[in-house]
């Protein structure tokens, strides 16, 4: 929180922005590209494989939001810990009720 | 009541100094002012509110057989009536949302400057780009709504091979369907929603921020923190809409 | 009053230049201090405490006096009987009324509201909370909250009836109970304010805690009850929000006709029009607050009992880094078990069983604490105050409530105790009597610091001696009860021949509460009795103890200390630290030599 | 007037107990700080230890009395189990309950304030702390595994000779349906409830013509029986004490529960001295004004017994939806297969 920014820093800050920016449209192409040529050409093949792909690369995005937009890669470690860790309990729930969901199918089937 | 004030109840409290929260705590382990703990905490709860939402909807989803085709559903544009651009508005509802979320961090940058114009002009960009992306939001809503879809009503029904017919084409077409389940509608309206109302909120809140930037509020107080912690709300709000992109249009 | 002429004089030499009286209103109303927000928070839990109190005796009278006609009673509470008779809608609606004022109104908001308003920045060293309009505004949302649902009570169709953890369809469908029409949407409302307040007083809380310590005091010298009051903040910061979403989408599922968790109901002689949601899914996510909720209720009590008893005992807490790292565990086990709750409910087996197995972890911090209590009253010189009592007492009930905890958390024991008076035992100890004695106990320690005067100890013992013996007899039978199957929630026992054998035992449990009850008020009068003729406190120590709040002047201003803030340096438990020395070394006073060396050596 | 009498006694005796309280004060106010504590501490600590021995006898003495009550005699094979289990806990349980709550009565007692004494500085001793995580984590971890090895077993599929009964819970009452002669229980589809056919039974399929609906739930001994539970309206319970069987019935999801029991009605009846037993389902799960209404008579008999009460029940379809619809219109009848294949 110095109010004063050298130049070198902020050169520094503006051009990791931009990198991220890119990186998360590159991302985000790749999603969108996945999704479309699923349905355009293997549209009758399940789905799965392409589902996990595009989990893990909402997560790099989300990665780069948290840490560049947000900042928080530059932060303390123990503040970076303290804040990332309950996500487990969020972890466990998505777990829990995933596989309670499926488990539901099968019983309404 | 009187007779309770000893003196030395009183004299204790001669010289008591006035609130001051900055004061005392050499020992804030992260370096981080209270006020951005408390938004990032804010955050973390609220990414539980909306976890809660996005389970509750996959948890649904999972237990269901079929699903419409989010490249049948969100295939509209606006100004192309009755082209079919699969996924192409949420494209750009995401395009904008993303550099509308990188304009407020070159504002955050920039306030760390002291760079006043600098501030304004990434701070006026982003709120552009929320405001953009809650219009699209508004067309993709009402486009659905005009289809029929409603939140306990789903207008896109399984055809005979599990591909996703739109009741009115079906019965043009007399193909045989089955219905869709309701809590389509339903989810995507609430989740949507309760995001677009935090986009809503956070529009407000970067206004706010760039009249006060423009009026020297900021500079005045020697620090541009308000723009900062603003921004962390920002940029979660956009750290959401990836998830729900995910889960509602590509998914 | 005291407060208020202190106060006025405190404050007219507060700030810049702005000496504007302070009002009857700007002082006690609409305060930001944080130790009159604390108070008011304990005004009004205690104001609900008594409301929920009134309605369990209500409905344990029914089941006491199944047969009987109350004129009485129906003469004030006209609504709920008929010729003489509680209604079972009535009954329902109590019990449902009297869990959610005692879990949410009592033992979350007013025990933790008060006491970490009051004491996280006295004891660690800050002027206020970090935001004291934030803290204002979570008290005003919270009584705001208080009053939609209070509200309800004077509904036609009746308050909510759903059971506290108002599970759908019920609580969606008016057809199914006249409570879930109005007096349930009341309840959603209600709760929707009480979160926001949870939640802006938890973040308050824990950016307090994180940034605004005092010079010296690092995170492992902050007495245990900021730690734990840390703790809770965490808890309720991280499940209040699940709560919410999955109220929002009641709420969805009761006014816009979406079907989350409505499927196929076909109710009063129509289909209705529900389809492909489930209404387990709202289980999960109630009790992925639910389950957390308990340690939010028991976490205050447990860091309150924890420095009394070291206090009392003259003795510092035993084992203070696995005191802390129990109650981290508890967080995050708390986090991990809620399905243990719906054992029953058709959940895939092996889910539960990773339930079960989570649930039973939990018991290894709990056990780790009471050892530990144990421990740190072993060869004490324990101080028998009114406070001491109270957390020996909090031990007791602690030990019995958990113990049976470990036979409920057992998937497979579960399927014969669940929703059976088993657990209505079980947890009534652990974290209704268990919570409200930690409760007992900080009002009975800090009133000297609230209001300059002590409580009346007399009064207090016999209050703690009925309440103790009492909170047994009430709850101890419900564990035959439960055993036997009896299940919870029964309007009446007779029809069953298996339930109604255990008569006698309703009875002495319902007698039992009605003396308890009573008992409460001795409480109450002690209290406003006390703060206004109590014995004037007349040291800045009287208990003789090492923490911060206690280096303020007797009645704190705003602003808590008069000058700079103390710095620290020692841990807050130096009690009997030397054979020669005071019993007694306030966390002020720097180390000395002998100091460094008793540390080393005690350094295993 | 009553009211009035009683908040009047109420108020004096609070009065009473506040003037005592002062008075108390009052004198002990002029003594010696140190003196006092003592002096309270010493009684206060008598009273405790004595409350405690109050309580403990009381514990002692109802669980005593009320032994041959509580856990009714197990009627199924599955609660010989769960007994085992509850047996176990009580014992681990009771031992940790009594060591520890003696110990803090008798420490509370023994070292309460003494002026010339010191306590011991004791804070921590990591050794003692790692035995007390370790020792109780084995111990559960012991409880739990016993227990879950049950659980499995009581949560296995159903074999297949099982008898097929339905059991679904609505306000506030259980319907009982009985798969038939082919001991199938045939389809329900939502969309046919009607006020007729409540449960939306699939009339047209044949597996469904011999089904009967029943008063009460007539199952034979030491054959496993199959229970589907469902509801119609808000969640119900289906719990039977003394068979130990619990779950929940779920408005829109099928639960099951397959169990065996052991003990016929009449041996029952002998082993409670009780002419009169039943064993009884209730509801055990909050579903409205009538929760607690919700009863059904099970009847467990013997294997000839069943074959009789079997042989003498009538196809529902027969009885009452023929009759109707007649025979020809239900086969014709319309039933939107779309509809059939809902999510």
């Amino acid at each position: 929180m110095s109010s004063h920014l050298d130049d070198a820093t902020y050169h520094k800050q503006v051009a990791a922005i931009w990198r991220a920016t890119i990186i998360i449209a590159v991302v985000t192409v790749f999603e969108v590209g996945l999704a479309l040529s699923h349905y355009f050409f293997f549209y009758h093949h399940p789905k799965a494989i392409i589902n996990v792909f595009m989990v893990l690369a909402t997560l790099m995005k989300a990665f780069y939001i948290i840490a560049e937009f947000m900042h928080l890669k530059y932060e303390y470690r123990s503040f970076i810990i303290i804040l990332t860790l309950p996500l487990i309990f969020l972890v466990w729930l998505i777990i829990a009720l995933s596989v309670e969901g499926t488990f539901w199918l099968r019983l309404i089937q | 009541m009187a007779e309770l004030l000893d003196e030395n109840v009183i004299s204790e409290h001669i010289t008591l100094p006035a609130p001051n929260n900055n004061e005392g705590g050499e020992d804030t382990p992260f370096k981080v002012s209270y006020g951005k703990t408390m938004m990032w905490f804010f955050l973390l709860s609220d990414a539980f509110t909306f976890t809660g939402f996005l389970i509750a909807y996959g948890a649904i989803r999972m237990s269901k057989t079929w699903w419409p085709d989010p490249n049948v559903v969100f295939a509209g544009m606006p100004f192309l009536h009755g082209v079919n651009v699969p996924l192409g508005l949420v494209s750009i509802m995401t395009t904008i949302l993303i550099l509308s979320s990188v304009f407020v961090v070159r504002a955050v940058i920039e306030g760390h400057r002291m760079n006043q114009k600098g501030v304004a002009f990434w701070l006026f960009l982003g709120i552009l780009g929320g405001v953009a992306f809650l219009g699209c939001q508004a067309w993709e809503w009402s486009h659905l709504i005009h289809d029929g879809m409603t939140p306990f009503y789903n207008v896109y029904h399984a055809g005979p091979e599990g591909e996703t017919i739109k009741l009115a084409l079906a019965e043009k077409a007399k193909t045989p369907v089955s219905p869709g389940p309701p809590m389509f509608g339903g989810s995507f309206f609430g989740i949507t929603g309760f995001h677009g109302l935090h986009v809503s909120i956070g529009v407000v809140m970067n206004i706010v921020a760039l009249i006060k930037t423009l009026n020297g509020t900021y500079q005045r107080r020697g620090h541009y923190e308000m723009v900062e912690k603003f921004g962390l709300y920002w940029h979660f709000v956009d750290l959401v809409w990836v998830f729900v992109f995910l889960f509602f249009y590509l998914i | 009053m005291v407060t208020s002429s202190t106060g006025e004089h405190a404050l007219s030499m507060i700030g810049a230049g702005s000496h504007h009286k302070e009002t009857f209103i700007s002082k006690y109303i609409f305060s930001t201090d944080h130790k009159m927000i604390g108070k008011q928070f304990l005004y009004t839990g205690m104001a609900w405490a008594v409301i929920g109190g009134l309605f369990s005796v209500l409905f344990r009278v029914q089941l006491a006096w199944p047969d009987e006609t109350f004129p009485f009673l129906e003469q004030i509470f006209s609504n709920w009987f008929d010729e003489g008779h509680m209604t079972p809608e009535a009954y329902y609606a109590l019990v449902t009324m009297h869990g959610t004022i005692m879990v949410f109104f009592v033992l979350t908001a007013s025990l933790s509201g008060t006491f970490a308003n009051f004491l996280i920045p006295l004891q660690i060293g800050a002027r206020d909370m970090a935001s004291p309009i934030m803290n204002a505004l979570s008290y005003w949302l919270f009584l705001l909250s208080s009053l939609i649902m209070l509200a309800s009570i004077f509904l036609p169709t009746g308050m909510a009836s759903a059971g506290w953890t108002i599970y759908p369809p019920l609580s969606i469908l008016p057809q199914a109970s006249s409570g879930s029409g109005m007096g349930m949407t009341l309840w959603l409302v209600s709760m929707v304010f009480f979160i926001a307040s949870q939640l802006l007083a938890g973040i308050n809380y824990i950016s307090t805690v994180l940034n605004l310590r005092t010079k010296g005091m690092t995170m492992t010298r902050m007495p245990l009850t900021v730690w734990a009051l840390f703790f809770t903040a965490i808890i309720g910061l991280l499940s209040f929000p699940v709560l919410f979403s999955a109220a929002v989408l009641l709420v969805f599922d009761k006014g816009l006709g979406t079907s989350f968790y409505l499927s196929d109901i076909f109710i009063g002689g129509k289909a209705l029009g529900y389809s492909g949601g489930n209404a387990i899914l709202f289980q999960h996510l109630f009790w992925f607050l639910g389950h957390p909720e308990v340690y939010i209720v028991v976490l205050p009590a447990m860091g309150i009992v924890s420095e009394i008893l070291s206090l009392s005992a003259r003795k510092p807490v035993f084992g203070y880094k696995a005191m802390i790292l129990s109650l981290l565990g508890i967080v995050v086990l708390s986090f991990l078990v809620w399905a243990h709750h719906m054992f029953v409910t058709g959940m895939n087996p092996f889910l539960g069983s990773v339930f079960a197995l989570f649930t039973l972890l939990i018991a290894v911090p709990s056990s780790v604490k009471v050892f530990n209590w144990l421990t740190t009253i072993w060869k004490g010189n324990i101080k028998m105050t009114v406070a001491a009592v109270f957390s020996l007492g909090f031990v007791s009930m602690f030990i019995s409530g958990g113990l049976t905890g470990i036979w409920l958390g057992n998937a497979t024991v579960d399927i014969q105790l669940h929703d059976t008076y088993f657990v209505i035992g079980h947890f009534h100890l652990v974290m209704g009597v268990a919570a409200f004695f930690g409760m007992f106990a900080g009002i009975y320690h800090w009133f000297p610091k609230m209001f300059g005067r002590f409580m009346n100890e007399t009064l207090g013992y016999i209050h703690f001696f009925i309440t103790f013996i009492g909170g047994y007899l009430i709850f101890w039978p419900m564990h035959y009860l439960g055993m036997s199957g009896v299940p919870r929630r029964y309007y009446d026992f007779n029809e069953f021949h298996a339930f109604s054998e255990y008569h006698d035992m309703n009875l002495l449990i319902s007698v039992s509460a009605i003396v308890v009850f009573a008992a409460q008020f001795i409480f109450v009068i002690n209290f406003f009795y006390s703060m206004k003729r109590g014995r004037k406190s007349t040291e800045l120590n009287p208990w003789k103890v090492n923490t911060l709040e206690w280096t303020t002047p007797i009645i704190p201003g705003h602003g808590n200390w008069p000058g700079d803030l103390p710095t620290v340096y020692r841990w807050p438990y130096d009690y009997s630290k030397f054979e020669d020395g005071p019993d007694f070394i306030p966390q002020t006073v720097p180390l000395t030599e002998a100091d460094i060396e008793s540390d080393k050596k005690n350094l295993h | 007037m009553q009211i009035l009498l009683i908040i009047l006694a109420f108020v004096l005796v609070l009065v009473v107990i506040l003037q005592v309280g002062k008075v108390v004060e009052l004198v002990s106010v002029m003594r010696d700080e140190d003196e006092r504590t003592e002096d309270t501490s010493n009684s206060v600590g008598f009273l405790f230890l004595l409350s405690g021995i109050v309580l403990g006898l009381f514990i002692a003495y109802t669980s005593y009395t009320e032994y041959g009550k509580f856990l009714p005699v197990s009627a199924s094979e599955h609660g010989v189990w769960i007994q085992d289990l509850v047996d176990i806990s009580l014992y681990i349980t009771g031992i940790v309950f009594i060591i520890t709550n003696v110990l803090l009565f008798y420490f509370a007692y023994k070292y309460r304030y003494r002026r010339n004494r010191k306590a011991l500085y004791f804070p921590y001793n990591n050794r003692i702390e790692i035995l007390w995580t370790v020792i109780p984590t084995l111990v559960l971890t012991v409880i739990i595994g016993l227990g879950l090895n049950k659980w499995f077993k009581i949560f296995s599929e159903a074999p297949t000779d099982a008898i097929q009964i339905e059991v679904t819970g609505k306000q506030f009452a259980w319907v009982v349906r009985y798969g038939g002669k082919d001991n199938e229980l045939g389809k329900r589809d939502f969309t046919l409830s009607t006020v007729e056919n409540e449960l939306g039974v699939r009339w047209k399929d044949k597996v469904s013509k011999d089904d009967f609906l029943s008063d009460e739930i007539v199952i034979p001994v030491n054959t496993p029986v199959h229970v589907n539970i469902g509801a119609l309206d808000v969640i119900h319970s289906f719990y039977l004490p003394e068979f130990r069987v619990m779950m929940d019935a779920v408005p829109g999801i099928p639960t099951k529960f397959w169990f065996r029991p052991t003990i016929t009605t009449e041996q029952m009846r002998e082993i409670k001295k009780n002419p009169e037993f039943d064993y009884e389902l209730a509801c055990n799960q909050l579903c409205g004004t009538g929760h607690w209404n919700m009863k059904k008579t099970v009847r467990v008999v013997t294997e000839a017994e069943y074959k009789k009460w079997f042989s003498e029940q009538k196809s529902y379809y027969k009885q009452n939806i023929a009759k109707i619809e007649g025979g020809a219109s239900v086969d014709t009848d319309v039933i939107a297969e779309v509809n059939s294949s809902k999510d």
